[in-house]
């Protein structure tokens, strides 16, 4: 019973070295030899797989939706007429897509003036996001504020056409400021990101973060 | 001439109520985004359908058997329900983790370490001043960011070396601050676009370009 | 007591409500559709290059454009595609291979590029399979990416209509690997450096085979790319304003052009509402400091 | 063997895998390392305690640029690991804990971490399955989705890490309108200003992928962490000696790019 409980805790950390392993391995080799041909044929195969892998999990993840939503109707919770509403539109584009599956003709309708209107929309309401989150976000209140305020407001000027007009070479600073401080500092932090992300490979492969999971 | 498209009529619609929620939350918001959804979950699910015929059947049956594996661990998703066999529905999240470590740790060392350095030693004794003084700013402002960032030790954080993790961190600053004025030109656009829709295609009023 | 819950002018003003703030956009949005004041666009040098490697394209040379953008970016991405995609087609003996990797709604991305292009009515000579192919949309994330730029034919075996690539020699012979594209065009910075796209295509085509890269980039991401201009990538458009940049550079005007205003009225009405915000900040804290300067003596 | 262009990656690569490896054994004999504290994490305990005091809930999401592909997977699996730090925290303190999450792929996972809290500390009774929200079929639908439930359920503490999208400027905002504390962090450089424009509190970058460890207290993991500071020192290292070694006429760059 142990053993069975043994491998039921630590077979997908198996499966994680192994494949992980094998990649590192196969990832730089050049197909010259037999072995780096193999090995990258391998690689080329595996690397293909994650989409597929993941394809699955949306038939459960739709089980859930329906299930909570579901249950919020039937326990009548606050604001439960809403769920009915995603019910209904679930049930709407779910028969949309036997009828030739997403790029079927009313799916398409349906992505074209449903989708496509809520998500530019979302992008939109940003602009009014931002700008109050500028009009909150920045005061003077010590150095790293006054540094913080002053280049986003030249890169700002950069951004709006109209104000290589006002102030001639407004673009020339703000080039430099992006090619130069702001690009120091991102290196600075992806060394940082780089070695992190080595490190959380380890501690995955190790077991101690169960992928992070407790 | 207000458009007679309906489908025009539901975009117009949508934005209208998403739009609202600048101002107050209120139903037409939450109406739209019960849609959204409904109607996400229910395009991702075709989506995923597709992939799964594309993807997995359609090669199986050409011949490459090997589509199986991933087409039959992904299979073991659905135990997720049963929570007894749940472990079983980890197996496919590791095989993709494993895949996402084994793609991108070592291009990672080339772009996020190797690729910093070589970016930042660059000559600076050339004629120019500005290439000059550029060089030996991304030098600094790289070395006391990295600095900046070391766990271990507050060295460079306080104290008598405290300066250096300073510099780091107003150059993180003006990085931050430099990203935050681009953001706006990237919405502005996505609004403008919006507006554009609705009133020249859905209330047909003509504008002057 | 009553003098303390009284606040300060000041206060009213920096804890504003966001709706006043939000209407004043609106209107500087709406105003320049019906008014238009057609703000002079600088033509800055990362799209100069594009032009110029374009024009300096030779009969035969293959070019990779990617429409990797969801619908919600159509906005962003579009007018600046379009306007490539014009260029690329009225050059001469210039073959393409159109692609998206993003998501699904790649597909309606393409679909609304080439109903604004009009390939069969605006450039006749051009035939499909001769002078450009479509893949679809290709799924995978950026393992497939990068496999695309090591082998293509292998990962894409088939275009959008089913017909192997075999059939259309121009492009299966002249293409082997990824360092054969004459230029790569990725649309869409969706992700970042980290995206699965963008960043794919940087560790492929730029960093493996060093292919003369170019992007169609999100404006909000362009500052995390710096880094790799010009020594990577060799050009970026800055969204709507390179797109308004290029249709100049082409002697038309489009949707980019259209937009320059709103954008140019929505920057400058940022900057002024932040210098505004901070000189009242600062003077709310002088008459703080004032006030309990009063208060201090009056103990 | 190895392809040109990736000899010098490979060997960096594989001494720093097998440098951590080493190092996390070494913990196992006791020889540990310090850390400096994380601010980020003092703010969820912050934010948890509100969370009760208030008697209000806390939400949790994992970022929306969840695929199973690329560095974003890596970031989901660090979200994950404060998600699991902070049901621990909830549970310990008995806060209601909200979590909604924008791809069915990380489910298993995201499932697992929200249960492992409460059962570690002993309450089970406190799972609530409806409280685990997805929204599928993209950004948009996350994020019009977190935005309502936030001014409906009008939690004391937002937390969003991981690979994040556009959900930095919607929850940050909207976070900010229903006054509850916003604790965001993200490794993706190009969302982290937005996220630092809007946060109370900032996992930046490589933090993120830390925070497991940290939270975690176990030596191991502290010292695959700690280790990572070699790399550091040698980037820095590496710096100041091309410098002048490119001064001094050696061609380094050719030589960093075999």
């Amino acid at each position: 019973m142990s053993i069975l409980l043994y491998i039921r805790r630590n077979i997908d950390r198996a499966i994680l070295i192994f494949i992980t392993i094998f990649m590192l391995i196969a990832y730089p080799l050049a197909t010259t030899t037999d072995f780096g041909k193999f090995m990258t044929d391998w690689y080329t195969t595996l690397a293909g797989w994650s989409t597929l892998l993941g394809a699955w999990a949306i038939i459960v993840g739709v089980f859930v939706i329906v299930k909570n939503n579901v249950m919020n109707v039937v326990k009548k919770t606050k604001d439960w007429y809403y769920d009915i509403v995603t019910l209904v539109a679930l049930v709407i584009f779910v028969g949309a897509g036997f009828m030739g599956g997403y790029t079927g003709p009313s799916m398409r309708w349906l992505s074209t003036y449903v989708l496509q209107a809520v998500s530019t929309a979302l992008l939109g309401i940003e602009a009014f996001l931002a700008i109050s989150a500028y009009y909150r976000a920045y005061r003077l209140k010590n150095i790293e504020a006054a540094v913080l305020m002053i280049s986003s407001l030249i890169i700002l000027m950069w951004m709006g056409p109209i104000f290589e007009y006002l102030i001639p070479g407004i673009s020339n600073v703000a080039v430099w400021i992006l090619l130069n401080p702001n690009s120091a500092a991102q290196r600075a932090m992806f060394v940082g990101i780089g070695l992190g992300l080595i490190a959380l490979a380890v501690r995955s492969m190790l077991g101690r973060e169960r992928y992070g999971g407790g | 001439m207000v458009s007679t498209d309906p489908g025009m009529w539901v975009y117009a619609l949508l934005v209208i109520a998403i739009y609202s929620f600048v101002f107050k939350h209120n139903p037409a918001f939450r109406v739209a985004q019960a849609i959204a959804v409904g109607g996400g979950a229910g395009y991702a699910l075709w989506v995923s359908i597709d992939y799964i015929q594309r993807l997995g059947i359609s090669r199986v049956q050409a011949g490459h058997y090997i589509v199986l594996i991933p087409l039959l661990a992904g299979l073991l998703y659905l135990f997720q329900i049963y929570p007894r066999l749940s472990w079983l529905s980890r197996i496919p999240v590791a095989m993709a983790l494993g895949i996402a470590y084994g793609t991108t740790l070592i291009p990672g060392v080339a772009a996020y370490i190797i690729a910093p350095i070589t970016q930042t030693v660059q000559p600076f004794w050339t004629p120019n001043p500005v290439d000059n003084f550029s060089v030996i700013v991304n030098f600094i402002l790289m070395f006391c960011g990295v600095a900046f960032f070391i766990f271990t030790s507050d060295k460079f954080v306080k104290g008598r070396y405290g300066f250096i993790g300073r510099i780091g961190r107003i150059g993180l600053m003006i990085a931050f601050g430099s990203a935050c004025g681009t953001l706006l030109g990237a919405k502005v656009t996505t609004a403008i676009g919006n507006i554009i829709d609705l009133l020249s295609k859905w209330l047909g009023i003509p504008l002057g370009t | 007591m009553s003098e303390k819950k009284k606040e300060r002018w000041t206060k009213k003003i920096l804890n504003l409500d966001n709706p006043p703030i939000y209407a004043i956009l609106l209107i500087l949005l709406v105003l320049p559709l019906f008014f238009p004041f057609n703000t002079p666009v600088p033509i800055t040098p990362m799209v100069k290059a594009l032009y110029d490697k374009i024009e300096s394209l030779k009969p035969g040379d293959v070019v990779l454009l990617d429409f990797s953008w969801g619908y919600g970016f159509k906005m962003l991405h579009e007018a600046g595609h379009v306007a490539i995609l014009k260029h690329l087609l009225s050059r001469p003996g210039v073959k393409i291979v159109m692609v998206a990797f993003f998501d699904a709604t790649s597909e309606l991305s393409w679909r609304d590029v080439m109903a604004q292009v009009n390939i069969e009515k605006n450039y006749p000579d051009k035939k499909y399979g001769k002078d450009w192919i479509w893949l679809g949309y290709i799924p995978g994330g950026e393992p497939v990416v990068l496999g695309f730029a090591d082998n293509p034919w292998k990962v894409a075996p088939k275009d959008k209509y089913g017909t192997p690539i075999e059939q259309y020699p121009d492009f299966y012979e002249t293409v082997k690997t990824g360092a054969d594209f004459a230029l790569v065009i990725e649309g869409g910075g969706h992700g970042g450096i980290n995206g699965h796209v963008t960043g794919g295509f940087l560790k492929s085509y730029g960093l493996k085979y060093h292919c003369w890269l170019a992007y169609n980039m999100d404006p909000s991401v362009i500052a995390e790319f710096y880094p790799y201009y010009p020594s990577i990538i060799k050009s970026m458009l800055n969204g709507n304003a390179g797109a308004a940049e290029y249709e100049r550079l082409l002697n038309t005007r489009g949707r980019g052009s259209t937009m320059v205003d709103a954008l140019s009225m929505s920057h400058m009405y940022a900057v002024v509402l932040i210098i505004f915000a901070n000189i009242i900040y600062i003077y709310d804290r002088y008459l703080e400091r004032k006030e309990k300067a009063k208060t201090a003596t009056r103990r | 063997m190895i392809k040109t262009g990736w000899l010098l990656d490979t060997i960096l690569f594989w001494t720093i895998f097998i440098v951590l490896f080493i190092g996390a054994f070494m913990a196992k004999q006791g020889k540990t390392l310090k850390l400096r504290e994380l601010l980020a994490l003092e703010g969820i305990r912050e934010g948890v305690g509100r969370a009760v005091e208030m008697n209000k809930p806390v939400h949790f999401s994992p970022g929306a640029g969840t695929l199973l592909t690329g560095d974003w997977a890596t970031q989901t699996v660090a979200a994950i690991g404060i998600l699991a730090y902070t049901s621990r925290l909830c549970a310990k303190y008995g806060a209601r804990l909200l979590v909604s999450y924008p791809y069915a792929e990380w489910l298993p996972l995201i499932e697992e971490a929200y249960r492992s809290g409460f059962l570690l500390e002993g309450k089970p009774e406190m799972i609530r399955p409806a409280d685990l929200q997805p929204y599928l079929g993209g950004y948009y639908v996350f994020d019009t989705g977190v935005m309502r439930r936030l001014m409906d359920e009008r939690p004391a503490t937002v937390i969003n890490v991981g690979p994040i999208i556009w959900d930095s400027i919607d929850i940050g905002e909207t976070a900010k309108r229903i006054g509850a504390i916003m604790i965001g962090g993200t490794a993706r450089l190009l969302q982290l200003p937005y996220v630092v424009l809007t946060s109370d509190y900032v996992f930046i970058g490589e933090e993120l992928y830390a925070a497991g460890a940290f939270t975690s207290g176990d030596p191991m993991q502290i010292n695959t962490v700690a280790l990572q500071d070699l790399g550091k020192y040698f980037v820095l290292v590496m710096l100041v000696l091309g410098m002048i070694l490119l001064a001094a006429g050696v061609p380094i760059i050719q030589w960093l790019s075999i």
